[in-house]
């Protein structure tokens, strides 16, 4: 785990109002795995605000984000030569086995997140990557993609199948998800072996405050920061998580 | 020219006056980027005799300069703690207090009494102050009677330091500060959190499932320093001073308004360095006022 | 559709849930750039029955999200308020209530005597919970009996809307709020300011000359909406909701918490415009959710 | 009295670490006079920061600062095209009164503030205007003047007269001073009718908080927002005015 004042390189739009920020962190690019976050302070916030890691190459990670509240309009206003505090990488990512021939990757609108960095690594493992990116519409379609394979899906048909990508996505040997919490209830229900990445309130981000509990089926809950972000999809009692969280909305 | 950073909580020598607040170090276990020598020492995240839950999320809500938390005392219980963590503690040059929870008198002292001579426990910070949990908690630190009892209760179990933890929430935080003191405890800890509340304007109810949540972070830190300081002067023992603590010159009001040492939580969840700087800064500024050691800082406690 | 933003107090009809906090509009004759439309109405600076010099420089210190003032209550006295304010109150299309305060319970009594009936004196809000003079205020509203005493002295005295504002220096406000409520007070006001305090690290003593002031401002807001909450459920009489309200979300949390108004005070310090920007943001809210009025706003007050 | 959101247009140094900010506010500048200040307040702060201005033209403001904490730090690091919030103008300034011959202006450290405006007003009136500049050193002395004579004066003697602006000060039919509250008793002790210009802290700064007390010789305060921030100097109680503010010690 690293702790840098991190430079803000590059940003670019990659759907109406998100955008992908690259922020210079070697320590941290260089060791990230994909499902992992970055804990991110400035001086406009209270408590830091946590971002999967989108992309990672040798000197930058990127994240990708859209203004659901003051801290994310804040970071988008931000611009290149800007510093910000980086704490990471957080958080037990994707566990991804060799001997899997086919990944699924579905992702509701911000849900993107840890997509490229999993798509990745599914790769590298030899699997055959299918991506399948919901939306409600094709504004809010994130224009980026990885894999071998990539289907569309919006809920008013405006790009590629008209419904969710739960709908729209095929079966494979490892199922991979990220969105709201309530899209992912859904992925649990049909693929109960599915690996998702859920959201909570963070207070530390390393583990030691137990604000980001997650309520798990066998009782008791674990936290998101350390055990997660990345879950079982049987694991996670769905009825008890709150869906009503920013990122978890913003289909 | 090193600045002697030593002092002595109730006869407990610590290497420095900063300390790591209970439950924003969890067991110590998995502490990020700590650099150990600027630590005094550390309190455990709050413990019960037998295991919690704690509450269902939402937990957490960030609020201006500071966070609401109702994490209800989530924790392994007794047993876990002795078999898991305590052992890890014994090896370490800086000693670890438990923070002791009960829901009743006889539970406080049960749970020292189980903890009490086992390796790596160097002492108790008895918690009579947290505003998240059903029953106890905040209800034996609002009453003067209830806290001595508490605090009789559990000194009967132990010669090891006992510090008592005190909620803000009172009239008189001397009243309390008294009883205790009388009851027989070595230091107290002011203050625990506030109890606040938040409320969603989408479902139109509490942001925190618990419904309200403890206040802490810099918002706090001018009533928490009022509030120690008004302990210091109701008593003869020592007192360590907690809220809003971020950075040395927060510390030092602590410090000055007549604290021993200073606890540190919210801020080294923004900040993982929080606890050496904060050290550092201290020695800085003793240094710059050609002070040789932290005992000659001058205090302001006019006992009027 | 325009949304109506009316509500009554305890039979004083007012305009707007939007009034100005005492001690932050002085006397309500230099208030720049306030746009009256907002305004459901003003509490006056507080008075004594006899001109008051108030506490020495400084008398405020910024700490994070918040300011502590030590003001000490400086004022004219009730015959130069008579005088020189009350007439121009008489002409003003908002309701004015005068802050009462005194040394005795019968200083309360004899100052709304003298104001009873003097046009434009619309009503009382009773401090029993100044923290920054010597005699009277907190003594009052810390203990039930006394807030009862004070209570009872102002209600002979009147027939006028009586508000009793609250201290947060309490163990329970629900037992002073209940006390104050069967002494015949029309609503209460939640809640004044909290004591804290600043350390000059130059000095080594307190930033105010008072050692010790109290602490407004978004910091407390969390804190402030528990203690309207818990006020809001102890009794059946309006609450009036204090602390922190910079924006219409603020008020909004208030308004669900269970207050019939909201009032405000620091925020129009940093923003001369607030309490228009409130009331603008307030009747947006209520029209985005197709409410008609402020009454229908869903309300989060379980009586459990 | 104005609120305005306003442009930070430029920025320069006058002095080791003492800059003039210009901003666009034509309505303040159209009305402020000397002595008065403006409440500034931009996202970093709490309450607003009172300054005085130093100069006016038809479009812009100017007020002159030095980092002495946290505010003026932010407000220096800021550059053109910012934008802060500016209310005013506040106060009362200095009441000149056409008759008088001489106007003599003291100025300690950063006192220089209210002076440009005070010798513009005071040549308008008829008058001759000599300015006395002090401070520590050569550097900390801001390098521009008004006037007809300029006189400096520094502690080190590493400019001008060595010694302190009130020893260097000829007579004048009024007096002026802005600088260190310590430094303006001593105005006081001399000159009795001097008019001066005060530091206090200030919370609301338009008259209603009663925070910026100042103590005056016949007993009770007044408030520097509003009666002041200019004074006549025996009408001060020096003793029970604080000297430890940091403008007032920054000489
Ligand atoms: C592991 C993890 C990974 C995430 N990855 C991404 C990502 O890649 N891209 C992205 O856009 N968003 C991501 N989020 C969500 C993102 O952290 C929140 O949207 C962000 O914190 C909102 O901040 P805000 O200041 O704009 O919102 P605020 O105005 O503070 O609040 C609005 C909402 O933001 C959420 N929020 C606020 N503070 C926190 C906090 N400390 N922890 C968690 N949620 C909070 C809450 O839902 C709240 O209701 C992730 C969250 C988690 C837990
Ligand atoms: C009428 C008036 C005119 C002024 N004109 C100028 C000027 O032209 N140029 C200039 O550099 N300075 C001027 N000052 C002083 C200036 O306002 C303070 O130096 C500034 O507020 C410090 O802010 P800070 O955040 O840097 O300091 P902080 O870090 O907040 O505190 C450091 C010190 O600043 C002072 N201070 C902080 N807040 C306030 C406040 N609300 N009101 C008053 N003082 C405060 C205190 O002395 C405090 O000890 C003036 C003050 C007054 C009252
Ligand atoms: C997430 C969180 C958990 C806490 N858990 C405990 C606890 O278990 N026992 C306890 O006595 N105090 C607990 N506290 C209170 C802190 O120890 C401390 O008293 C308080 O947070 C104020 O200090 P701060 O402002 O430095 O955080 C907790 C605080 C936080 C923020
Ligand atoms: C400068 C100042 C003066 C105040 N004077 C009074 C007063 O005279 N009487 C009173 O009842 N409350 C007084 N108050 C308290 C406010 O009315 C209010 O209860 C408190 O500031 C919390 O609200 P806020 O956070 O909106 O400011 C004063 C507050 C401030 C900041
Ligand atoms: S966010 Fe603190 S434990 Fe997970
Ligand atoms: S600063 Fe508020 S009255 Fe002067």
């Amino acid at each position: 785990m690293f702790l840098l004042n991190a430079r803000i390189t590059a940003m670019r739009e990659v759907a109406r109002g998100m955008a992908v920020i690259s922020i210079a962190a070697p320590e941290i690019a260089a060791i990230v795995r994909a499902g992992q976050f970055v804990n991110l302070g400035w001086a406009g916030v209270f408590l830091r605000r946590p971002f999967s890691v989108y992309r990672a190459d040798g000197e930058r990670i990127e994240v990708v984000l859209k203004a659901v509240g003051r801290g994310t309009s804040q970071l988008l206003a931000m611009g290149p030569g800007d510093v910000i505090s980086c704490l990471g990488p957080l958080g037990h990512g994707f566990d991804l086995e060799a001997g899997s021939r086919t990944a699924v990757l579905i992702s509701g609108g911000l849900g993107v997140a840890p997509m490229p960095l999993a798509a990745k690594e599914a790769s590298a493992l030899g699997m055959r990557v299918t991506w399948v990116h919901g939306a409600r519409s094709i504004d809010e379609l994130c224009s980026e993609s990885a894999g071998d394979e990539v289907i569309w899906a919006t809920d008013d048909g405006s790009r590629g199948i008209a419904g969710t990508a739960i709908s729209a996505a095929p079966d494979g040997d490892v199922v991979l998800a990220c969105g709201p919490n309530r899209m992912l209830a859904a992925v649990a229900d049909r693929w109960p072996e599915a690996l998702v990445a859920v959201e909570t309130y963070m207070g530390c981000g390393t583990g030691v405050c137990l604000g980001c509990a997650v309520p798990l089926t066998r009782g008791g809950y674990d936290r998101a920061c350390k055990e997660g972000p990345v879950y079982r999809a049987a694991d996670i009692d769905w009825a008890a998580l709150p869906s009503h969280l920013s990122y978890a909305v913003t289909v | 020219m090193t600045v002697d950073m030593s002092v002595a909580v109730a006869g407990m020598k610590l290497r420095s006056p900063v300390l790591a607040a209970s439950g924003a170090f969890g067991y110590g276990t998995e502490v990020p980027l700590l650099d150990r020598r600027a630590l005094g020492g550390m309190v455990s995240k709050g413990i019960f005799l037998r295991p919690r839950t704690g509450s269902p999320p939402p937990r957490i809500v960030e609020t201006p300069s500071g966070m609401l938390n109702a994490i209800g005392l989530q924790g392994p219980g007794v047993d876990a703690l002795i078999r898991d963590y305590a052992p890890q503690w014994a090896s370490w040059d800086f000693p670890v207090l438990v923070n002791i929870n009960g829901e009743s008198v006889s539970e406080y002292g049960d749970l020292v009494g189980r903890l009490d001579g086992v390796p790596g426990v160097a002492g108790f910070e008895i918690n009579i102050s947290c505003p998240n949990v059903e029953q106890g908690g905040l209800y034996f630190g609002n009453d003067p009677r209830a806290a001595a009892a508490v605090t009789e209760a559990v000194r009967r179990r132990t010669t090891l330091p006992v510090w008592v933890k005190l909620t803000p929430m009172v009239t008189d935080i001397g009243v309390i500060a008294r009883a205790v003191e009388g009851a027989g405890a070595d230091a107290l800890c002011a203050v625990n959190t506030f109890v606040g509340m938040s409320i969603d304007l989408n479902a139109y109810k509490p942001r925190l499932s618990f419904r309200t949540g403890g206040l802490s972070g810099p918002a706090i830190r001018p009533l928490a320093i009022h509030l120690a300081h008004q302990a210091a002067r109701a008593v003869r023992i020592p007192v360590i001073g907690i809220g809003g603590v971020t950075n040395a010159e927060d510390a030092l009001e602590f410090l000055v308004a007549g604290c021993s040492a200073v606890q540190v939580g919210t801020a080294t969840f923004i900040n993982p360095r929080a606890i050496a700087e904060i050290h550092d800064g201290i020695s800085a500024h003793l240094e710059l006022r050609h002070l040789n050691s932290l005992a000659e800082l001058p205090r302001y406690l006019p006992r009027d």
